[in-house]
């Protein structure tokens, strides 16, 4: 076996030293009803070409994005990630090294995670953010239970524009611990509607921006209301490179901002692995999730990185933790702090006019189509339209023609009554001629 | 995972400051970003917009940002170099032995980073319509069937991020159940050696935890936990091997203990990777079980991540467990994903979309590598090579439970230490110096000053000589009271050792235009 | 190129050996494959062989090996770490600026290695049909359309595998023009300051070498050149922008005399990262110039090599280009294999196949990214940051040739260091010790311990400053008598200084089982 | 432009040290006539995404080896290159270092080009080998060069079995220095006949092992007679992976031994680049070509690698040095080394002895087909066959079908008369299925 360095003369010489006749004595604990005889009834080893052959042809059942035109967004987005970053994250001393625990040699993973961090904060317009969550959705579940235990309140109010599965993954570790998540009707733009729910019972709300149909919004109307009432605004991003164009949660009042990072540096992978982006305010800091890195010296008084605060953490406070988080997602942060570094701040806003630009340009190609209608009333690079029936149909349909329309609302959320609700997202990606071959298509199964 | 210290950051004594140089032979000093004087740079050349377009945000009135973030951009030579100066900073499995206990630090096939770059899987949408996305959700359930085989379970929940989230995944499936026959519970039973995430993991899911005590060999006390079940406990969590390195020799009358009080067994399954394809879980009664793919399976760690903690679950717990769902349709696979039909009792969603299919095809790709064959003998060499480190180092390091071979990881205390003003912390320091990165220390919390070593079946034999032969060095220069060697250390590390207590105290965790570059 | 030293091999007076530790903080000691224990290991998981087919030789018999070669084989993670670990004993333009002059070692972007790789490039026969490789042929005609349009020359022929082979290539086509007219001849032509490549070439082709004079301005004495031109020469061969990093004045006047005298215009075109996109050769009456791609172009040197020397030719020396060409024929494109047709004069074969496919896509790509804006760019910045480390060091190092401008790369003689006790050579190690590479030594060799600084376009203001400040200080250093710092260099290298004498007196150039491991 | 770091600012800035007030100032010495006084008519700087997209394209219109069935060898050959050995070449200290002039900082480089030495020492049996050349036919040119330099001789014969691009590039280097090349005629099992045109004037033979045609060998008694009249023994190998099972060069009594390296670590990539073996008797060592690696010492009396004998080379002798090689093929020497470290002795002869078998099916299934008949009499891992017609025509006829069948000899050499025969290869990449579908369309194609 390729990856096992023992030979039969390694595990001769070593059972002897311990004193062992055979490998089973190692494993005199076991029961002996427990005991496996031998190997279990699975394809034994293969060599690499065997393997890569398999699953090959998996991969070749899937049709990637990339062959041909695509418009899906809705919490995954796909952008072109520079060749250097794949590379850098590939680098054995990045890949393959642990959680940096022995700060002295793992200075090159907390540098890169103090930027990281600084990024995010800069971003967000947040001075704490912490070195990577999960994803999007486990961040906005965690900030709602950071809320509660700063408010000492026990409901979050959830916007009808919240990604329903943010909604839903948020319900689900509330609930638990008695939080309770009200969350309002699915609205394409509803942000606003919040406030009319708020009481001094609320520990926070939850809005996003852009929100699931591409809406973008102004939120400090809703900060005031919010904070007039004792509760906390948690603000929720999907698409990354919106950073580059719209105002920063912070500029709207937000106390906590959540993000999936997925769109910088990272690829769909199918869902995962992504990368959670969590800031707060300074005075929240020690009520944070997660891990962060602090700049310290080392006893020559040089700049160096650390690991801190982990008394919020699970290894040291164990019942009494901010969260129960352990491994997070620092490659994918790392390819996110990469990118960033390539974009920098005129890069990313450029990256930001030229998907908007993409966005508009669909837009303006669907809007002609008979039957159609745009929904979504300001957008950044993603909208909604309603489709004269189901758009689960007319999807599975143009998937037949190898045009991936984008999202029907439904596969979100089935119960909205929004079956004929098309979520559909551009960016720098889409050409000229993939929007020309949507736009005929749809014309087509539209008029059929 | 591993500590550098609990409540014992490290706090070194001040050092005159040696004439800086831009870099020493082939380590190269490197700033932040923020130091690259990028400030009106990109590293990336984006098509020029349309003018009309550039103008024109008749959507975005009033909603733009302030002023641009600002963040310094680099040109592709300078990013590059940046991040490949910071690397040469770190250890790596790919440099030599990561002996962190619990944390199962193994080689990382490159086939499976390879595959994981596949079009195919790389760059597919998790919302894509399910006809064009049949070949991922194959080799989902080919995982599936593999964990379920390798487990001797029913069922597995796929989505879960890492091994902390399928232990939420796994107390919630157990909440469910109880709620579904409406038993309410409010506690939670594990051990004072257990992993910090299980007591954390419990809370979170609205459990009060309560500790049970571990008998004089480091394993559950059958007759305290006895004791402690009653009608209020919701789960026993256990985690087998335990984070001794010692397999829980009484496991399965801990299982039927747990379900005489109508309580589930969670095993935490972190250290899966000593038993593998020698005993299933489910022949001892687990109801549940997360696997920490990157750790058994190979995934790499990436520096803190990603990971994934698929949970396997027994009958009881499977119509609880999470959505999606993978199920067959006659045409071929689909998703549930939402809680109706088959998924009608699921406990709710974990996160947004499908799991960790990057993981998923990496894990797959090393089981498929290994074979049920090949995956019987990891097992077997990652115990070997540790009751092998037992052995040698034995003699001179105090073993808290020196009786009877130890699992995948061989687990010292600092009694051997007492009186020689070295501590743990000082001489897992030393070890940097000659070439070895610290076990994992001060963990498990049962035993004083612990040193948890865990080689894995990856490591040769020789290097684990290497790494004997260096640490017997060490022990000898302890015993010889060459102390500053200890309390000094790191000296040959890119920095020395770093005050811990000064970055809790003040926190600074960005870079601000106040700070130097 | 760059020569630790001509000549001068260094012989380091012994030092007391150090206790040698497995590792120093993060660098491995590592031995030789040998020193593994490999030797009935593989690494490499095969299919069984059916048992007839492992046993029937009858096509064998007599004809196999008495013993399998005799060598280690390692696992995976075990290979890995060995090359992981040697990897980071090398300096690399992804480190640090990589000064060496004539060398060319500019940023190699990650996009280009990516495309090589897609199977479309990286899995392609070169014999196969030529319908299935119209894209590989339709990437050769579209880098030669650059290369002609950059050079604005009439041919280029791609299949030289390096500089030294396109040289090669232009004086066999210079040969074949003459030897087509029955005008055989004996001569070439080339400065004292010339590549060793040069006259290495023109002895290989046929030809005996004539050396021509050096102005003191450094570059081609005119007279001497018209002196020594007659009917014996075939060839004058210049490097321009010439190996003093000083642009041909002359250059035009030079071409005229050599044609003049029926010879051909060789010009060596490895420095034509200085002018490409500003000026083209074709203008100043070349007739052959290669083009290393590695450098201009940027494929990476990978250590020594691969690269490419595409060579363009004039309308007299295009007929007699080697095989293959690529030509158009109406359903596409197609190879013209042999010296038949079109290519009928053609002076016969470089090679196997058709040359650095791989390096072909990497280049083409690397112009496309620049443009032919980015290109002349490129030009401009590579002068502009050479003139800038010339300006910022002259001061302090003495340079041969100091009035007016240097184009790529700046040269300094050792004339300042004379009576200092230190040399070229010791004062090019003591610059690893504070984290630089070298720049060129002792070449070109009408400068008296020379060294030659070539920045290229690819190094930020930032890392230029730090290099100029590391020399300047390092000069103070030798001005201010600390010699030992400089002599004894390196004391940080993962080496200290190495006996080069030793190793040429006593070759030992593999590995035996009498060595040590 | 995204690889260029220099701001406009810093532009200015340094122009102002130099003292220049513009860069034109600084191309004051290129003649005005020669000035280009803009860009040149080529397209403009393109973004990542642009370029991607069209060399992608260019990529699309050829057929990947391994998109079907595949049968071409005749001196470049597929095989299953592990993904480490492409992982570890594209380490950026490997991929972006230089020749390693400064050995103390380049023993990486220098330690795997000595156990690169030592390897191909061990395959071929010669003990000095090089750090590599450029790729098996020049191995080849330059080896006759050597040889006519070491025995003072004009005349180098060359074997009918001799890959005809070898025998070509070994003329074309031959020809201008006035060494002959006599290259018997075209012969599938033709490697004895050179024994009858040896005398007192030739320098060397240049055989081939498995020649041209697959056909394997013995020549020790060509040893026996070239020795006799003071020529050398230069044996070609372009299949390196037949050093597992056949009978070394030394076994043979070469004096000097020349190979392609593709097969070990290295893609097809059409052709280039490749990695040229070159290993001979000690005695011969000063006369070889190329850089040697030797093992030496440091101050420290530590073991350590340096660039040795160098008066052989041009940088130091100039126009005497032993040949014009500078920039070799270091990287595809390190992908060699690296995959040759993975295989060891006994992955090689496994995997010899794979490809044998896999060829041996082959030659079973093809030998079925009417009108074909094989006519290699001993084969390692490709052989010949004669078709009732052209071959060329026929492999044009199956690559419209999708199947790749292998080398039509008048491709190498139209005017040897051998219209009709085909070179055809397997290797542990040949599935049974491809020898199936192979010998399905063959013989419907001669049929037809
Ligand atoms: C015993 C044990 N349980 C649980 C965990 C948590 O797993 P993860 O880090 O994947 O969340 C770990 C990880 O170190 C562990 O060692
Ligand atoms: C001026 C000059 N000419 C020729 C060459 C030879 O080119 P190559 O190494 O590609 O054979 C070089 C390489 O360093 C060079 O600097």
């Amino acid at each position: 076996m390729r990856y096992l360095p023992l030979t039969h003369d390694d595990r001769r010489q070593m059972l002897g030293l311990i004193g062992a006749d055979s490998i089973d004595d190692l494993f005199v604990d076991v029961p002996v009803s427990a005991r496996l005889p031998g190997p279990l009834d699975l394809p034994s080893h293969e060599g690499e070409l065997a393997v890569e052959r398999a699953l090959s042809a998996m991969a070749a059942r899937n049709r990637p994005a990339g062959a041909g035109p695509f418009f899906c967004g809705a919490g995954a987005y796909r952008h072109h990630v520079p060749a250097s970053v794949d590379h850098l994250i590939q680098r054995s001393e990045f890949l393959t090294s642990y959680t940096p625990y022995q700060p002295e040699i793992a200075q090159g993973t907390l540098q890169v995670l103090f930027e990281f961090q600084s990024q995010v904060a800069a971003l967000t317009g947040l001075p704490a953010a912490n070195a990577s969550m999960y994803d999007g959705s486990t961040s906005c579940a965690e900030a709602v239970m950071m809320a509660a235990r700063v408010t000492q309140r026990r409901k979050a109010i959830l916007s009808g524009g919240l990604h329903p599965h943010y909604a839903q993954a948020t319900h689900t570790l509330a609930h638990s611990s008695g939080v309770a998540t009200e969350r309002l009707l699915a609205e394409v733009d509803g942000e606003s509607a919040v406030i009319s729910v708020l009481d001094s019972e609320t520990a926070c709300v939850v809005v996003q921006n852009p929100n699931v149909f591409g809406t973008v919004s102004e939120f400090t109307a809703i900060a005031q209301a919010a904070h007039a009432v004792g509760a906390l605004l948690i603000v929720v991003t999907t698409e990354a490179v919106s950073f580059g164009l719209m105002k920063s949660p912070a500029e709207m009042g937000a106390d906590i901002a959540v993000a999936e990072g997925q769109s910088i540096g990272n690829g769909l992978n199918f869902g995962g692995p992504y990368v959670g982006l969590f800031a707060c305010r300074e005075s929240l800091m020690r009520q944070m999730p997660g891990r962060l890195c602090g700049q310290t010296v080392d006893a020559e008084g040089r700049r160096g990185f650390v690991l801190t605060l982990s008394t919020r953490e699970q290894h040291i406070r164990r019942d009494k933790a901010t969260s129960n988080i352990c491994t997070n997602s620092g490659l994918c942060a790392l390819a996110f702090s990469a990118h960033m570094t390539l974009l920098g701040g005129t890069g990313l806003e450029a990256l930001a006019r030229l998907n908007h630009a993409r966005a508009r340009a669909l837009r303006a190609a669907l809007v002609e189509i008979p039957g159609l209608e745009v929904v979504t009333p300001r957008m950044f690079n993603e909208f909604a339209v309603r489709l004269p029936r189901a758009a689960a149909s007319v999807v599975d349909a143009l998937a037949a023609k190898d045009v991936l329309a984008g999202v029907p609302f439904s596969r979100l959320d089935p119960s909205a009554g929004m079956d004929r609700v098309l979520l559909v997202c551009a960016t720098e990606m889409t050409t000229e001629a993939d929007i020309a071959d949507f736009a005929r298509a749809l014309r087509a199964e539209i008029a059929a | 995972m591993s500590l550098s210290s609990v409540g014992r950051e490290t706090r070194p004594m001040p050092i005159a400051k040696p004439a800086s140089h831009p870099g020493r032979g082939l380590l190269q000093e490197e700033p932040l970003i923020f130091g690259l004087g990028g400030w009106r740079k990109t590293g990336v050349d984006l098509p020029q917009l349309p003018p009309d377009a550039a103008s024109d945000a008749s959507d975005l009135a009033g909603l733009t940002r302030a002023e641009r973030p600002s963040l310094p951009g680099l040109s592709e030579p300078e990013a590059l170099r940046h991040y490949v100066r910071l690397s040469q900073k770190n250890h790596a499995i790919d440099l030599a032995i990561y002996p962190l206990g619990s944390c199962t630090m193994k080689h990382n096939p490159r086939l499976c980073e390879k595959l994981a770059r596949l079009p195919g899987f790389s760059d597919i949408h998790p919302l894509q319509p399910i006809a064009t996305v049949q070949g991922a959700l194959a080799l989902m359930s080919e995982l599936a069937h593999w964990l379920k085989t390798l487990t001797g379970m029913p069922a597995v929940a796929l989505s879960p991020k890492a091994g902390a989230h399928g232990e939420l995944c796994g107390l919630l499936a157990m909440r469910a159940a109880h709620e579904a026959r409406g038993d309410a519970r409010k506690t939670v039973l594990a051990p004072t050696s257990a992993h910090g995430t299980n007591p954390a993991t419990a809370a979170l899911a609205g459990y009060q935890v309560v500790e049970i005590a571990q008998t004089i060999d480091g394993r559950v006390d059958l007759a305290d936990l006895a004791a402690k079940l009653n009608r209020d406990v919701a789960a026993v969590m256990v985690t087998n091997p335990n984070t001794c390195g010692l397999f829980e020799r009484d496991v399965i009358e801990i299982a039927r203990l747990t379900h005489a009080a109508g309580a589930y067994f969670y095993c935490d399954g972190a250290n899966f990777n000593a038993i593998v394809g020698r005993v299933r879980p489910g022949d001892l009664g687990v109801d549940a079980m997360h696997i920490n793919l990157h750790k058994t399976f190979s995934t790499p760690h990436g520096g803190g991540g990603p990971g994934a903690g698929p949970v396997v679950l027994s009958e009881a717990l499977a119509p609880f467990a999470p959505t999606p769902w993978i199920v067959q349709d006659g045409s071929g696979w689909a998703l549930a994903e939402h809680a109706e039909g088959p998924a009608q009792a699921a406990l709710g969603r974990m996160c947004a979309f499908h799991g960790q299919m990057g993981m998923y095809v990496r894990a797959l790709a090393y089981m498929m590598s290994h074979g049920s064959d090949g995956l019987r003998q990891v097992a077997e060499d990652a115990v070997l090579n540790a009751n092998y480190v037992k052995a040698r180092l034995q003699a001179v390091m105090s073993a808290p439970f020196p009786r009877g071979p130890c699992m995948h990881e061989a687990l010292f205390d600092d009694e051997w230490l007492a009186g020689t003003g070295v501590t743990t912390l000082d001489f897992a320091k030393a070890m940097i110096d000659v070439g070895f990165h610290p076990m994992t220390m001060y963990f498990p919390l049962v035993v004083h000053g612990a040193m948890l070593i865990e080689p894995t079946e990856t490591e040769p034999k020789r290097e684990l000589d290497r790494f004997c032969d260096a640490l017997l060095e060490l022990a000898a220069a302890v015993r010889d009271g060459d102390t500053e060697r200890f309390t000094g250390a790191p000296f040959h590390a890119p920095v020395r050792r770093l005050d811990e207590t000064m970055a809790a105290r003040r926190p600074h965790l960005r870079w601000t235009p106040e700070d130097r570059l």
